[in-house]
């Protein structure tokens, strides 16, 4: 909020930054970055009345250089490190990086660790969902629904955490798989989360999507037509609500999306309204997915999930372990194998998108036959989003701020890295 | 007799009739005044937050009294802001940033003093013919401090928050006054007592013309920011609204004078709309005349003022030309509709 | 049904130096001064939005290679591919045409490569410092000799004043 | 002695006459004295209300730590909106070069006593982002009480900060302390405000209400 310099007077000047003068009857806004409607960034709001003229996004408050970082470490530690730019959608974030890093090595991972994948990034994207419907409600003054979507989001959290061992953080994929397999009991606790969320999902409509107070205050607010949408390149559910048929999974299928049934839900509005709602029958065909990953991996027996080219260096006890002829005991760490520390990948270029939960991520990897990365350039969801701010704001009043920031699910760390 | 015993006598006397139950201090200070006011704005927010929590799958407020549900909560946040520095900012004005909250928070408190709590005559504050008058006069002038506080704090936020707040003073005091004055039509009377009087058999003009009703009780929501028409102070696009800049006690006279106002509205709409003291009838006395009314019509005001706090956990917050449409094209034709049928019902010798 | 990689050598005819198939995307490098010209030819085509702008510092080239991945949301045989339009310049010179003009979703990207590795994109509406602070940005920090530290041990921490600051 | 009882009977006569100097400070040996310290520690310790200050990805388990699985309001502890009315700083994870001047003005915006815990790795020593060029400790910043370890700390990590502080400032009775002292015994910051600030170009008020 910066109250103590908000009052200095109209426009400040940051060099390199210069906007324009306000006007005499117009009246500059700087919601953020301590501002409980903004979270990591500023948004200088040039307002007219109550009309806001013009919408100048300022960002880069938690930007923390990950390219940079990734070009002074080995690949293989690269993958937490850009697991930092949305941790609440870590597998998603990272699977990218992790694609396009085996097109270089000219692997691809085994059957059973795609599914593996596809099965945490559903779980991560249920999670980031939830996390943007719930930071939305806040946004409305809704308080339930931020509780409630987070209280639910814990559910799939602990997923997660069954899955991997972490609550955010997972690294799951790795280089030719991923890094370890499901505990036995698992697929019964997946199909009692997605039972249950399927039942709340209804509820959420009831008391937030159909409440005629939130309607009223997102219908025919922040609209982008399919033309706009696409001409701004935005991503994700927010242009699917404006009615394009893109999404990563269906475009150019990935691990196991192409053996999977799932639909892609579009809608014509293209309003903050037709965003929240995209996101809620997203989350429906999430769970529609893990059901079926969870069945499939049910089915089948238990196989590689790494590529026999860094299999076959795993330390014995490991094979054992997973192989069942030793029980597992906690004081056993399963570790990554050593091959990992030094990898070296071919000379090239690679590039490589996922459908992330808040929309297309995009990785361009650069490898000039080191230990390191010659170039890593990461275009994230948000990234891509919030040039939205700029074009779709101008026009309406200040109070639909939060109204259209929040169906954005902008998320600032995204966008920094 | 013993001289001491008489002393003790006269001192008692003067203690509980001219000082307690003096009616203008009794009011004012005691019940429903000030002090109950704190009271029972520290049992509404607490309440307001378990209510919150329930709905929200959670405990809310707990570990400081684990035993009754973490009720001193509040008594803990009200000595923490009490407490706290008091930052006067350079910018402000500084007069009027000090003032504006105190003299918020007593005109506040002023519509009390011209409500009588009892039927019985002595313990009216101001005996007079216009008592509902004097008192809907009275509510509308606090408001007007709101906008002085967000002026005074030379804040943008503070004063986009009271632009905001003098558009909903014009928009909802209108219809406050309209539908509060549909009782004096159906009464054919401005005197509170009067309006009892008549609802004792039973015939409480909320049941009798229950749009009125409906009309004032979102007119209160209107002019106490509460959900869903928490507009100047919506916290997403303006952080705190006019009392962005304000610290310590004076932010806790702040937040305490909003509940200070929902209070009185609540106990002027329960007078005049809940039946008051109804069924119980006051008999001469200070403990039966004055004492147990006035907590009657305490715990009728603390239901409506409940039922105000649960809405938070259910609806957000409009956009403030929403609101502005609701006031200004429903419910003033509501309201005026309310104030036909008063007068038909008055008319036909309903009431 | 012509394959994209000739539907681009039509379109583009000889402003191509160089088409390649790699990983993931089709590189087509087009000399700077014909990059707008290309630009315009290739949005002709449906490729209607830019994933991103990325520049690859070769320092001992001394070239940066500045590549325009872009794709088609409205078209949806296009949407299953991923074009890359590269250039090369100067290091010391670092000038571009700016294709913000002609796909508006490379305008942040285009302030973003220009305050990382200070190429300058000629003709961009807005061209402004976006993540870093101007001190920060002076140091160009995605170019290839600006290097970081990457010893942990080395890493100065002054502990004598981290404990200066113990109140109360 | 003598001289003992003509001070004490000046204090008394300055009483009368209203020097507020005096009664201020014989208001704060009462403080001392009664149970209103007690009282003021208490209150302050259950009524830690954090500002919403968003500074990276810990941000994610705070609404977790806030959220209904773990519930911090149980501690009585609110997230607020404004920096003015709360008293608690949680520093989310990685300061960066321009956010760091945010978290010193939000930091000077909050009255006293006020308190600061840093949570996550990158808050601690920069964690994973150790040799980026973008960021500072958040001990440089603003004068830190309790750290949270993690990369993102767990939210019971959180509520056990919280307990932690209750603690701290019920045994050094810190909030008490404030109101006696009114003032910080240590008012230092590393890196001076126009450092932090001076990339913004605007003219920085260097004179803080504390110099």
């Amino acid at each position: 909020m910066e109250a103590g310099t908000a009052s200095s007077g109209s426009g400040i000047h940051l060099p390199g930054m210069e906007i324009a003068k306000a006007s005499k009857n117009r009246y500059e806004v700087m919601i953020g970055p301590a501002h409980p409607g903004s979270g990591h960034m500023r948004i200088f709001v040039e307002v007219d009345g109550d009309i806001m003229v013009k919408v100048d996004p300022d960002i880069g408050f938690v930007h923390r250089t990950m390219e940079k970082l990734a070009e002074g470490r080995e690949w293989i530690q690269n993958i937490p490190l850009f697991e930092r730019i949305a941790i609440l959608d870590a597998c998603n974030i990272t699977l990218p990086y992790v694609r396009a890093v085996e097109k270089l090595l000219g692997i691809e991972a085994p059957e059973r660790a795609r599914y593996l994948r596809t099965l945490l990034c559903e779980i991560n994207r249920v999670a980031s969902h939830l996390y943007g419907m719930g930071i939305f409600g806040v946004f409305l003054g809704h308080s339930t629904l931020y509780m409630w979507a987070f209280g639910d989001r814990e559910v799939f959290i602990d997923l997660a955490e069954r899955l991997t061992g972490a609550r955010l953080t997972h690294t799951y994929p790795v280089f030719g798989g991923v890094r370890r397999d499901i505990p036995d009991d698992f697929p019964e606790d997946a199909r009692k989360a997605t039972r249950y969320m399927r039942k709340r999902l209804n509820e959420y409509a009831k008391i937030f999507l159909n409440n005629p107070n939130i309607r009223s205050r997102l219908e025919n607010v922040g609209v982008l037509t399919k033309n706009q949408a696409a001409e701004l390149g935005l991503v994700g559910p927010n242009i699917r609500a404006s009615g394009i048929r893109y999404d990563v999974r269906l475009n150019e299928p990935y691990e196991a999306y192409g053996d999977v049934d799932f639909e892609i839900p579009v809608f014509e509005e293209g309003d903050s309204l037709a965003r929240a709602w995209a996101r809620v029958e997203e989350v429906r065909q999430s769970l529609n997915i893990i059901d079926q990953v969870v069945t499939w991996l049910e089915k089948h027996p238990r196989e590689n999930f790494m590529h026999e080219k860094f299999w076959k260096t795993a330390p014995k006890l490991y094979k054992d372990v997973y192989e069942g002829k030793i029980s597992y005991s906690p004081k056993y760490r399963i570790k990554l194998m050593p091959i990992f520390a030094s990898l070296k990948v071919p000379p090239g270029k690679s590039f490589a998108r996922v459908e992330a939960g808040r929309g297309e991520i995009v990785y361009y990897v650069e490898s000039n036959g080191d230990i390191f990365p010659y170039r890593v350039r990461v275009v994230s969801p948000s990234f891509r989003n919030v040039i939205a701010f700029k074009y779709v704001m101008p026009g309406h009043r200040l109070m639909d701020l939060p109204a259209i920031y929040g169906s954005f699910d902008y998320f600032p760390p995204a966008f920094d890295r | 007799m013993n001289p001491c015993y008489y002393a003790c006598y006269i001192v008692y006397k003067v203690i509980v009739y001219d000082i307690i139950f003096y009616p203008p201090v009794y009011q004012f200070l005691i019940i429903p005044g000030l002090i109950t006011a704190i009271i029972i704005a520290i049992f509404i927010i607490w309440f307001e937050r378990k209510a919150a929590a329930y709905v929200q799958m959670r405990y809310g407020p707990w570990e400081i009294a684990p035993k009754i549900g973490g009720a001193t909560q509040l008594l803990a946040d009200l000595t923490r802001y009490a407490m706290q520095e008091i930052i006067t900012p350079q910018t402000v004005d500084t007069l009027q940033y000090l003032l504006a909250p105190i003299v918020m928070v007593v005109l506040a408190l002023l519509p009390l003093e011209a409500v009588p709590l009892t039927s019985v005559k002595p313990y009216f504050p101001i005996p007079s013919g216009y008592s509902l008058l004097v008192a809907v006069a009275f509510t509308t002038l606090s408001p007007l401090f709101i906008t002085m506080m967000g002026w005074a704090s030379n804040n943008k936020f503070s004063i986009t928050g009271s632009v905001r707040e003098s558009f909903m003073i014009t928009s909802y005091e209108l219809i406050s006054v309209l539908g509060l004055l549909t009782a004096a039509a159906m009464t054919r009377s401005y005197d509170l007592v009067k309006i009892v009087n008549l609802q004792m058999s039973g015939k409480w003009l909320g049941l009798i013309n229950p749009i009125a009703l409906f009309v004032v009780f979102i007119a209160v929501l209107m002019s106490t920011s509460g959900f869903p028409f928490e507009i100047p102070e919506s916290e997403s696009e303006l952080v705190a609204g006019p009392f962005t800049e304000y610290s310590g006690l004076l932010y806790g006279l702040n937040m305490g004078g909003a509940y200070i106002r929902r209070w009185v509205f609540s106990i002027l709409i329960t007078l005049v709309f809940l039946g008051g003291w109804a069924p119980y009838r006051p008999t001469p006395g200070v403990i039966t005349g004055y004492l147990i009314p006035s907590l009657i019509v305490s715990l009728k005001a603390v239901v409506i003022m409940g039922i105000m706090s649960f809405l938070r956990s259910v609806y957000g917050r409009y956009r403030l030309d929403q609101a502005l449409g609701i006031a200004w094209e429903i419910l003033i034709p509501l309201a005026l509709l309310a104030f036909g049928i008063g007068l038909a019902e008055a008319y036909f010798g309903i009431i | 049904m012509i394959s994209l990689q000739d539907m681009i050598k039509e379109a583009l005819g000889n402003n191509i130096i160089k088409i390649e198939d790699n990983k993931g995307y089709i590189d087509v490098v087009v000399p700077l001064e014909k990059l707008k010209e290309s630009a315009i030819k290739v949005k002709q085509l449906g490729f209607d939005h830019v994933k991103s702008v990325t520049a690859v510092d070769y320092i001992q080239k001394k070239q940066f290679m500045v590549t325009y991945h872009i794709s088609s949301y409205l078209n949806e045989e296009l949407s299953r591919h991923v074009l890359g339009l590269s250039t090369f310049i100067d290091r010391d010179n670092p000038h571009i045409p700016s294709l913000a003009t002609i796909w508006t979703s490379a305008e942040f990207q285009e302030r973003e490569v220009y305050e990382f590795f200070g190429i300058i994109f000629d003709g961009h509406p807005d061209l402004r410092l976006l993540l870093l602070t101007p001190v920060v940005a002076a140091l160009k920090p995605l170019r290839k000799d600006f290097v970081v530290k990457e010893d942990s041990i080395n890493i100065e921490v002054d502990y004598a004043a981290y404990n200066a600051t113990k109140w109360w | 002695m003598g001289s003992d009882n003509k001070e004490k009977k000046e204090e008394r006569l300055n009483l009368l006459y209203g020097d507020l100097d005096t009664v201020a400070k014989m208001a704060k040996e009462s403080l001392i004295k009664g149970k209103i310290a007690k009282m003021v520690d208490w209150a302050t310790s259950f009524s830690l209300w954090p500002v919403h200050l968003m500074t990276s990805c810990c941000g994610c388990e705070i609404g977790a730590a806030w959220g209904p699985r773990f519930d911090n309001e149980r501690f009585g502890s609110l997230p607020w909106v404004s920096p003015r009315q709360t008293n608690l700083i949680i520093v989310e994870g990685t300061i960066t070069k321009k956010m760091a001047c945010t978290l010193r003005i939000v930091w000077e915006q909050m009255p006293y006593p006020k308190f600061a815990i840093a949570m996550g790795s990158c808050a601690l020593d920069g964690g994973i982002f150790y040799n980026s060029y973008n960021i500072v400790r958040p001990w440089q910043v603003i004068p830190i009480d309790i750290y949270i370890p993690g990369c993102p700390p767990r939210p019971e990590a959180v509520a056990r900060s919280i307990i932690e502080l209750q603690k701290m400032l019920k045994n050094k009775s810190l909030a008490s302390k404030w109101i006696l002292e009114s003032k910080r015994e240590d008012k230092k910051y590393i890196i001076p405000k126009e450092d932090l600030c001076g990339w913004r170009g605007e003219k920085v008020d260097l004179t803080t209400r504390y110099d």
